[in-house]
């Protein structure tokens, strides 16, 4: 796909995208740090390698529609607008934090956001999603439903109970595969009968198509295409973008399932290097820009990590609070 | 939902009917889906003549895949619609566990408040229609154990018809449990079912002896065993909690703290079930007021059996209530 | 497919197939009566219409196959050899029934025959049968496992699982959907995004076909082919019959949900009819053996029936037997 | 397996994989399978080395597929293998609640006796660990409601590496709950580990004033509470329930006996859970030998947040034992 295919790649839109990456980027390697100081704790699982996914798709989606990803989910949130600030307060465990520290590193929600997490059940936010759609068709509203997913979640039943409920119902809703090809350190092909995934649609006649989820132009035209077709239709689709986790499945990981040359191999293919690379060449982007941007993403990290330290936790007293909703009508 | 009841002679089922259709007469926001609610009817016929009064789009039914539309109904509820789910039983409710337990009831705490899950489920529950051990189940006092969930089991006409308007009106998830074999349960629906409170457990008969604490439909063989007892002179207090979490153990407390004596009915299995709880509350909150050990008949430890004169055996019945009761009571009064 | 192109569809080996298809059909009418006499209580689905699947399959299968079917599944019972004596008394709910009365109508099983249930969760069988394979596999056994479901399960998400799991770890299953076009009221395309069954074993790689379900030489050739690859190659297999239960789909169904019009249709197709006009056809069946057979049949479920309402209850001593097993080594 | 476990100093973690290797040693029936189990090396490298010892046909990763995986096992065992199914932790289990009620725990009663089920499931379970509301929780009591099931907790070394052949043994479907917490606990592992008793509770510490009931990882700070009290001049004895159903009632009956005061320390949530049952079977069976009420010290009943403090607040902790120890001895002995 050349630039002159794709309209809304100007310069200032190039480097939204570039931004936007880069601020994932800088985010999740600071939580490594974090981690390692036990600033973080419980399980922590970054996106480095796939930010590309989460930035391609979200520039198609408006206030109005709802989306919803795994516990691989800071990219997401990031991408969708939720404040550095309130997920880093959230990672440190305090009360500033967008779940008021409840949720942590795996259950980010911003409800005016339409971000509806975080889930930690493989495949358990896909139902949900479906939901979301519903609700929107019933109230015959403007928005669709995307849902994130591993291509590990897809052996799970509630993959296909959704993928047949959103084709059989004709809901908006959008699946996006993010095809890594391991689940912790089970390879695609040790999981999946039939690894070519977007097969997989036909059994609900879903429209499908394949993405390199390396390249952020590619996604986002795929996601652009699809999206407009899922609005105009009001049916759902699924798309599988390729890519690669280039750190370890959570910080527990010891990584015995893949070799090192493997993962410096698709460093190499890594969104970062791929899309400033092609930028640079196309004469669009300078080393100047690319370190600026680079600078301010993590000056907006420090700033976040700051926040999250200051912010105070909340109170014990408050453990029972919103088991069930305070006021009742 | 005052008024929109219709009041007179009627069946468990049909008063069951009537209060979905007040439902969605009230609030567009409601719809109903689940396996067969439509074109079938309800597979307890429940929902008969809905399909055709509101249409596909408000009473939808669902592929076989249980932990989808289950899922789907949390969505729709975070999405600001207030979905009635029917899983058409209780037995298949398992297949959604994740559903409810993981997204349903912990939604709202983990977001740090943000997002409610104005849902409601309902499943029919229970044994001794000879359906066998995977269609028997009376997990009812199982769910409560979750936070987050809240518990009905309507055992009369009344609160089958009015619990409810209430459940949706609540913005936590609220499971619904009807009692297979009230069904044909024949009785007057009154104007009370327009204002069923959901928070409350009830006195279904007053007594001074000792108290039979129960719900959903072991309330009849409370109260068949509270006339046999009457017979021996002794009054047996029969509560019917109607709301199996959050429990309102104040009533039962107050009650023991009157009669002395607790005998707990649950159709569920007595291991680490409902029974057990309101026990444990009785000892924490009335040690002192108990003149003898709090007695639990439940459902025997087995996978229920198909065969009727097994079947019975293993549910709770009017005489081992009976015998329970005068345990407690050697002498009569 | 015409009968010399078929090995085994000698005269004798046609009355057997008629035979059991007959007795079928001879009990499950009686079962209705039964019902109606309240006999047999709790739920009863029949399989009129759909015998020659359970007949035609099982043909195919030695007694080292395991065997496993839904609720409806006196026909699968009787085709795989468990005495109708025993099925009766167990729908009777006697103690001579071949669980002691304590499964009834949806649970037959005989571990004896490998005929593991009679489930009555819909799908649930199906991760059961995945497993039976598995232990063939491990232990080098001759055995492959069928289980038969309905295409109301196909929705499931176990199924879902079931097949990939099959399929990844080549395991000598083979997958029967009785497609009887009805889930009780939901008919196929109400459940279904994509309707065309076969399409959906795709997406595990699997081998799939399609057959008349009311010809019970069309199925006994394709299932014969298929387990015959199953056990050359150790992979599963996928097939699907199609079919129409001629009553309803238990005792308490009304049937709103389709015409009897369409009912009467289906009769005319059906499996016993179209086969006696078959056979009468090439000369290798006359009335007389019809009716012989036909009143064999009816003498051995009097005869069962008698033995049921003889049989002796359980004894109520015994109800908390085999919770646990009795024995512990 | 006599004399196959190694003895010295090791980990509950590495324990446990003694275990594993003892039964794979033993038996060729039996194998491993579950998510992760082999080239990962177990998601808490429990199994680590196990593929490379044992080979892919005994050592299986399986897809992401709880229902199918386990319902697999069910039908391994049904066709004479001994599987042990790891699920990566409870929550996940949820995912195959229906296979594990209705096929692995009723098939044998209802086939009336033909179909034993010959299958271990393990999975790890508990909080502590700041994995959030989805990850964390505490369903072994909760499992204890399920006739048909045996349910195991191993809180010691010993525990972990010998419980897993006397279920392999047994006929029937047993799940071994692992403690998240105590993969990282050190000790010796003895040569009772060759001969651990799944049928009995343990009494880990002698005491003559208080019965502390617990299981799992609350073990530990119930023998620490047990040493604060020791200094007050309160002897608590405390046990170790080690197996959760059936449940060795005599065993803590009879020391309740003794103490004539009870306190119940639980992990899971409170409501309708295990602890409850323990009560009764208290209040059930040695009512006129309680001086005071039962106490329970569970799980607050919330979803478990992630933030340290919050979680720790939720969890039964030493203060809470001793405090509900010191209610119900106000004045010491
Ligand atoms: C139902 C369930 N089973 C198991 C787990 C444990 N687990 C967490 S992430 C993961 C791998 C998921 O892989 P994939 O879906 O490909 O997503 P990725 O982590 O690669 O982004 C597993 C097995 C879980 N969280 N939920
Ligand atoms: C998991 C589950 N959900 C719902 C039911 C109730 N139910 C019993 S049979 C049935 C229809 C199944 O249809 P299909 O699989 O096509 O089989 P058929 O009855 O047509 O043979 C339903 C919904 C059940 N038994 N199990
Ligand atoms: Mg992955
Ligand atoms: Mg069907």
């Amino acid at each position: 796909m050349t630039e002159a295919q794709l309209p809304f790649l100007d310069r200032e839109h190039a480097l939204v995208l570039l931004k936007e990456m880069l601020r994932i980027r800088a985010f999740e390697d600071r939580c490594a740090e974090l981690y390692s100081a036990s600033k973080i704790r419980g399980f922590l699982h970054l996106y480095n390698g796939e930010e590309a996914i989460a930035v391609g798709v979200m520039q198609s989606l408006t206030a109005a529609d709802a989306v919803l990803a795994t516990y691989r989910e800071h990219g997401h949130a990031l991408a969708r607008g939720l404040s550095m600030r309130s997920i880093m307060a959230e990672l440190l465990g305090k009360v500033s934090g967008c779940c008021r520290g409840r949720g942590g590193s795996m259950h980010l929600f911003d409800a005016s956001r339409r971000f509806y997490g975080g889930n930690a059940i493989v495949g358990g936010g896909l139902p949900l999603a479906v939901g979301l759609a519903l609700a929107e068709k019933l109230q015959k509203g403007p928005g669709i439903a995307v849902c994130f997913f591993g291509e590990g979640a897809m052996a799970e039943g509630e993959f296909h109970e959704s993928m047949n409920l959103a084709a059989l119902w004709r809901l908006p809703v959008l699946f996006v595969c993010e095809n890594n090809y391991y689940a912790m350190g089970t390879a695609l092909a040790r999981s999946e009968a039939q690894i070519d995934l977007v097969t997989k649609a036909a059994s609900y006649a879903m429209p499908a198509e394949s993405v390199d989820g390396m390249d952020v132009i590619a996604v986002e035209a795929a996601a652009r295409r699809i999206i407009a077709g899922i609005r105009s239709t009001q049916t759902p689709a699924f798309l599988e973008a390729r890519t690669y986790r280039l750190r370890a499945h959570s910080m527990y990981d010891p990584q015995l399932y893949r070799s090192k040359d493997e993962v410096r191999e698709w460093e190499q293919r890594g969104p970062l290097i791929s899309f400033t690379t092609r930028l640079k060449g196309a004469g669009v982007l300078t080393e100047k820009d690319f370190q600026d941007l680079k600078a301010a993403a993590e000056a907006e990290v420090e700033d976040a990590v700051r926040f999250a330290e200051d912010a105070p936790l909340e109170s014990v007293e408050d453990l029972t609070r919103f088991v069930y909703t305070e006021v009742r009508p | 939902m005052s008024g929109e009841l219709g009041v007179g002679m009627t069946t468990y089922r049909d008063a069951a009917r009537q209060g979905l259709r007040a439902a969605l007469l009230a609030d567009p926001r409601v719809f109903l889906m689940g396996e067969d609610v439509g074109k079938y009817g309800g597979c307890f016929a429940v929902s008969k003549g809905l399909l055709q009064e509101f249409g596909e789009e408000r009473i939808r039914d669902t592929p076989l895949s249980e932990s989808a539309f289950v899922g789907a109904g949390i969505g729709a509820a975070l999405g600001g619609m207030r979905p009635i789910v029917e899983i058409m039983t209780v037995n298949f409710s398992l297949l959604a566990l994740d559903q409810i337990l993981n997204n349903a009831a912990t939604l709202s705490h983990m977001s740090g408040g943000q997002c409610s899950v104005p849902l409601v489920i309902r499943m029919a529950t229970g044994a001794g229609r000879q359906v066998a051990a995977q269609h028997s189940h009376s997990l009812e006092g199982w769910y409560s154990h979750i936070p987050g969930l809240r518990i009905l089991a309507p055992a009369t006409i009344d609160d089958v018809a009015g619990m409810l308007a209430p459940a949706l009106k609540c913005p936590d998830p609220v499971l619904i449990f009807e009692h297979m074999g009230l069904y044909n349960l024949e009785g007057p629906l009154t104007a009370a079912a327009d204002h069923v409170d959901i928070d409350h457990a009830a006195i279904r008969r007053p007594g001074r002896d000792v108290t039979l604490i129960t719900y959903g439909a072991s309330l009849y063989k409370c109260l068949e065993a509270a006339t046999i007892l009457a017979q021996q002179n002794i009054e047996a207090e029969v509560i019917d909690l109607r709301t199996l979490r959050p429990l309102d153990d104040a009533t039962f407390v107050e009650s023991v703290k009157r009669t002395h004596r607790a005998v707990i009915v649950d159709e569920g299995w007595r291991s680490a079930g409902l029974a057990a709880e309101i026990g444990m509350r009785l000892v924490e909150q009335a040690f002192y007021d108990l003149d003898a050990p709090v007695q639990r008949v439940c459902t025997e430890e087995v996978p229920i059996p198909y065969a009727q004169h097994m079947e019975q055996a293993a549910l709770p019945s009017v005489e081992r209530i009976v015998a329970a009761v005068a345990g407690l009571l050697p002498h009569g009064r």
